[in-house]
């Protein structure tokens, strides 16, 4: 938090807050958790269309696919933690975006993971690699969610550092839409999945902080143990909790944990909240209110309930072995209140929490591009440049230890444009992710623009028809008039891109503060496209004696 | 000179063990009152080496665990 | 109507396409919680997935779970139990099939479509294939390298193999003892399969091999 | 009474560990001189029981081994 935002808050209160409403406020005010740098622009994103039927906001956004089905999409970056524990944070990374699909009311379908490194020639580089690689596939098998394609790129501006990005699909009937805010008082907060530790305390701040350059060598407790069986017996329960019509509002805990969960939940539309930290059931001895108030101990969910209904919904998390607890309650006052051991530890203001004012960093244009020359290169010597790049070889070392069928509908596989999800008998779900820092680099509003065309056309050649896009933007700190400069060309580039050809935003992510030792990354904006095909009209792929090669639009 | 070595990396205190959850859940349906049950990583290796313990030490720095999140312990032996 | 069982422990994650598959292989289905009894099923199917996250090894905890008395009866009956990766994992840590699945040659789960010869026809699962035929379907697994002390006593039904059928080592994904890729006990009632055939049910995904195999053992349950 | 109960359980003889392997690699290209590393599954946890031999013994029979491919070893001490 800054001088003036603490500033701010003192005046807001009247008082100076305590402990733990500091430690909340702080989570709440991060740039992770609150936008605060970012919120203005990502207003210029179209985000309505004929296909949106909710767009950003919630925690993923959702597509009309037809008058029967739904498709929840969102994407998120796991970029700081998998810095500093590949396998780990990559994971986790997979389990968050997950459950964000997963408590709109979908089953999770699909995952795409947009990855990028240093060079190879680094041991520490490909020690990132393979560690990301084996968290998301061990996480995203155990689960049953297969990953049906993705991006790996190496970039000299990456060394020592990585940024994962994780998109996933959900799919849904509209009957079973769940928001993730109260529309009433009186209801009660089921918390449910994992037991809470110290993991990730401070995580948000860490993840609006710059890695320094011993950063694995710091016990940073942001580092969380993945548990894709728990997360596996949460989707199903959820599920199967949302078929009763009984869940009144659904979040997940991620950044922010307990405090971002209920307080979003019960905020957006006025309420207040009142949260008994004691009865959160601890995985450690000795944890303090904060602690309990802020950790981010993975796949656990907060369920609003009508006090009736508990009991039953108590029982689905039963059957797969969860245990729930009830933390809390809505209240009709605007507050947000934090008993432990009944002493009233925190008494805020719910938008104290969740209406951060934004930020407005200075900016300052660059232009990369004029000092670049084209290379003077033979053909041959370009081609096996080209060839010879780990940006361009085969991907399959990566995809294969995925598994990119279960569930039975991946119609086109890793390895082409797009993969193919089917969902009925006629028609499947294009989905596929691009970025391209070096263009972005060069010129962040064309790149931005570039990663969006590329995106569309990758949907097109797989015969479908674009439907709605998720965006991902990797920053560096946005305190550098640079690279909020760029920031802003980049969501321009994004906006503009979309309008021309009809799209809207749906969900997204920002990241930023992506720097290890004062090394900014290029700017990253990474796209995921949905789009709808007709499966017998899927084109063929692969070249065949005799077919004719043409070229189109150059 | 060769020694033989046996290194136990093991999660720091507090942190999730759903590996170690599981199976003590699985040996207590089985009638067996178990607790704490945790899943260290084991290695037994030969290692061909004039300063064991300082290598020993550095491969677990550097592979076999990860500081942020491991402890680790080893024995050395000469191999007769 | 005949019925099959498709039985879900905490981490089964192909319950639903087999589900799929078997019911349009022409019979009834029913995914069935662990839990939950087994009455008024015609046979049994352990699908594919990640019971219990594969820790300890894969199939061992749900092995040792009490409803797998029960599939041991549909065994001792001459009942169709069917095991398919996960499936098939469970079955031999159960004692129901022969031999143990370690992890694969090169430790790394791999997701590939593979060429299978069909080795045995005159289970109730194959008897609608062509002796020696070479069918596609996908593997996805870690431990499917399949091991056995004395492999004569065992009933290969799938070998992996190439194209043509050739069962060669390059076609061997995994490190099994003679490219074994499925195999049944003696009296050929219980199979156990770790190439996935429910998701070779379907020709939009890639092909229909696998489900004859639904087919065949929907047909010989009907009597 | 209370133990403290560790197991090890290793593959037979003449069986290849595949994990052993990669590791003993990665730890080769690292410029450290190993050989015949193994990965043995070792388990620590407390047991309550009269007879703590016979249960840890049983454990390894009925679930945290396979006969069919591994051996295993225990010990067993009071916890103090
Ligand atoms: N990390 C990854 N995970 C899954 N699939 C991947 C990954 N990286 C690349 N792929 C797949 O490999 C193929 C080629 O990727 P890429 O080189 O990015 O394609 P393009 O040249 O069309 O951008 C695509 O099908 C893509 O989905």
């Amino acid at each position: 938090m800054f001088p003036h935002e603490e500033k701010l808050i003192r005046e807001r209160l009247g008082r100076e807050p305590n402990e733990v409403e500091k430690a909340m406020l702080e989570v709440m005010w991060s740039e992770h958790a609150s936008y605060k740098s970012s919120r203005p622009f990502l207003k210029l994103l179209p985000t309505e269309n004929e296909h949106v039927v909710l767009g950003p906001g919630e925690d993923a956004g959702i597509v009309e696919f037809d008058d029967e089905t739904w498709i929840v999409v969102g994407i998120e970056s796991h970029n700081h933690p998998s810095a500093i524990e590949p396998y780990g944070g990559a994971a986790t990374g997979v389990g968050g975006i997950v459950r964000d699909i997963l408590c709109m009311g979908a089953r999770p379908m699909a995952l795409l993971d947009p990855i990028r490194f240093g060079p190879l020639e680094k041991e520490r580089n490909r020690y990132l690699l393979q560690g990301v690689v084996k968290g998301i596939a061990d996480y995203g098998n155990r689960i049953g969610v297969p990953t049906v394609g993705g991006e790996t790129e190496f970039d000299e501006s990456l060394d020592n550092y990585t940024l994962v990005n994780v998109a996933c699909v959900g799919i849904m009937r509209p009957e079973h839409l769940v928001h993730s805010y109260v529309e009433e008082a009186g209801l009660k907060l089921i918390l449910v999945g994992n037991k809470t530790g110290r993991d990730g305390i401070h995580g948000v701040t860490f993840a609006s902080e710059e890695l320094s350059e011993n950063a694995e060598e710091e016990d940073r407790s942001a580092v969380q143990i993945p548990d894709p069986f728990t997360e596996k017996l949460l989707i199903e329960a959820t599920l199967e909790t949302v078929y009763t019509g009984k869940v009144r509002a659904l979040k997940d805990l991620g950044g922010g944990g307990l405090t971002c969960a209920s307080s979003e939940m019960a905020g957006k539309k006025g309420f207040g909240a009142v949260i008994y930290a004691d009865r959160v059931p601890l995985r450690e001895p000795n944890m303090s209110p904060v602690e309990v108030m802020i950790s981010e101990s993975q796949e656990r969910m907060l369920f609003a309930v009508r006090e009736e209904d508990v009991e039953e919904i108590g029982k689905i998390f039963e059957k797969y072995g969860l245990e729930w607890t009830v933390v809390g309650e809505i209240i009709n006052e605007p507050r947000y209140i934090v008993y432990w051991n009944g002493e009233k530890v925190a008494d805020l203001p719910t938008e104290l929490l969740t209406e951060v004012p934004t930020i407005q960093w200075e900016m300052k244009p660059y232009s990369p591009e004029r000092g670049v020359k084209t290379p003077e290169i033979g053909f041959s010597e370009a081609f096996e440049l080209v060839w010879s790049s780990p940006n361009v070889l085969s991907k399959r070392w990566v995809w294969e230890g995925y598994d990119h069928e279960v569930q039975g509908r991946t119609v086109v596989k890793p390895g082409r444009d797009a993969a193919v999800l089917k969902i009925n008998e006629r028609y499947g779900l294009a989905f596929v992710a691009d970025g391209n820092p070096s263009h972005s680099h060069l010129n962040p509003y064309h790149g931005a623009m570039g990663a969006v065309a590329k995106v569309v056309r990758n949907l097109v050649s797989v015969g479908a028809e674009p439907l709605a896009l998720v965006d991902n933007l990797n920053f560096a700190s946005p305190e550098r008039p640079e690279i909020y400069w760029s920031f802003a060309e980049t969501v321009r580039g994004l906006a503009d891109a979309a309008r021309a050809f009809g799209l809207a935003y749906v969900s997204g992510n920002v990241s930023f503060y992506n720097e290890v030792v004062d090394r900014p990354i290029k700017p990253t904006p990474v796209v995921a496209g949905l789009g709808k095909v007709e499966l017998e009209k899927i084109p063929g792929f692969g070249l065949k004696e005799g077919l004719l090669i043409g070229i189109v639009g150059v | 000179m060769k020694w033989k070595v046996k290194v136990i990396v093991r999660l720091k205190e507090g942190l999730n063990d759903p590996e170690g959850r599981v199976i003590q859940n699985a040996l207590r349906n089985l009638g067996f009152k178990v607790e704490n049950l945790r899943v260290p990583k084991y290695f037994e290796f030969e290692l061909e080496s004039e300063n064991p313990e300082k290598e020993a030490e550095e491969m677990c720095r550097k592979l076999l665990a990860n500081p942020l999140i491991h402890t680790w312990e080893y024995s050395v032996e000469p191999v007769s | 109507m005949v019925k099959f069982a498709v039985i879900v422990f905490p981490g089964t994650n192909c319950d639903f396409e087999t589900e799929r598959a078997i019911r349009k292989a022409g019979a009834e289905a029913e995914r069935v919680w662990y839990k939950t009894s087994l009455k008024d099923f015609d046979g049994v199917v352990l699908p594919g997935g990640f019971s219990y996250a594969d820790y300890l090894r894969a199939g061992a905890i749900a092995a040792r779970q009490e409803i797998m008395e029960k599939v041991k009866e549909f065994a001792r009956d001459g009942k169709p139990v069917l095991g398919i990766c996960n499936g098939f994992q469970v079955l031999t840590e159960a004692g129901l099939l022969p031999g143990a699945l370690r992890p694969n040659r090169v430790p790394r789960f791999i997701c590939r479509w593979v060429h299978l010869k069909v080795a045995d026809t005159e289970t109730p699962f194959t008897q609608f294939y062509e002796p020696g035929e070479v069918i596609r379907m996908p593997i996805a697994h870690a431990e499917g390298n399949y091991y056995a002390d004395d492999p004569s006593k065992v009933r290969i039904v799938f070998q992996y193999s190439d194209e043509e059928g050739n069962i060669t080592e390059e076609a061997n994904p995994n490190g099994s003892l003679l490219n074994i890729a499925a195999i049944a006990n003696e009296k050929g009632n219980v199979l156990g399969t770790m190439p996935h055939p429910e998701r070779a049910s379907d020709h939009f995904l890639g092909s229909e091999d696998g489900l004859k195999l639904f087919r065949s053992m929907v047909e010989w349950a009907r009597g």
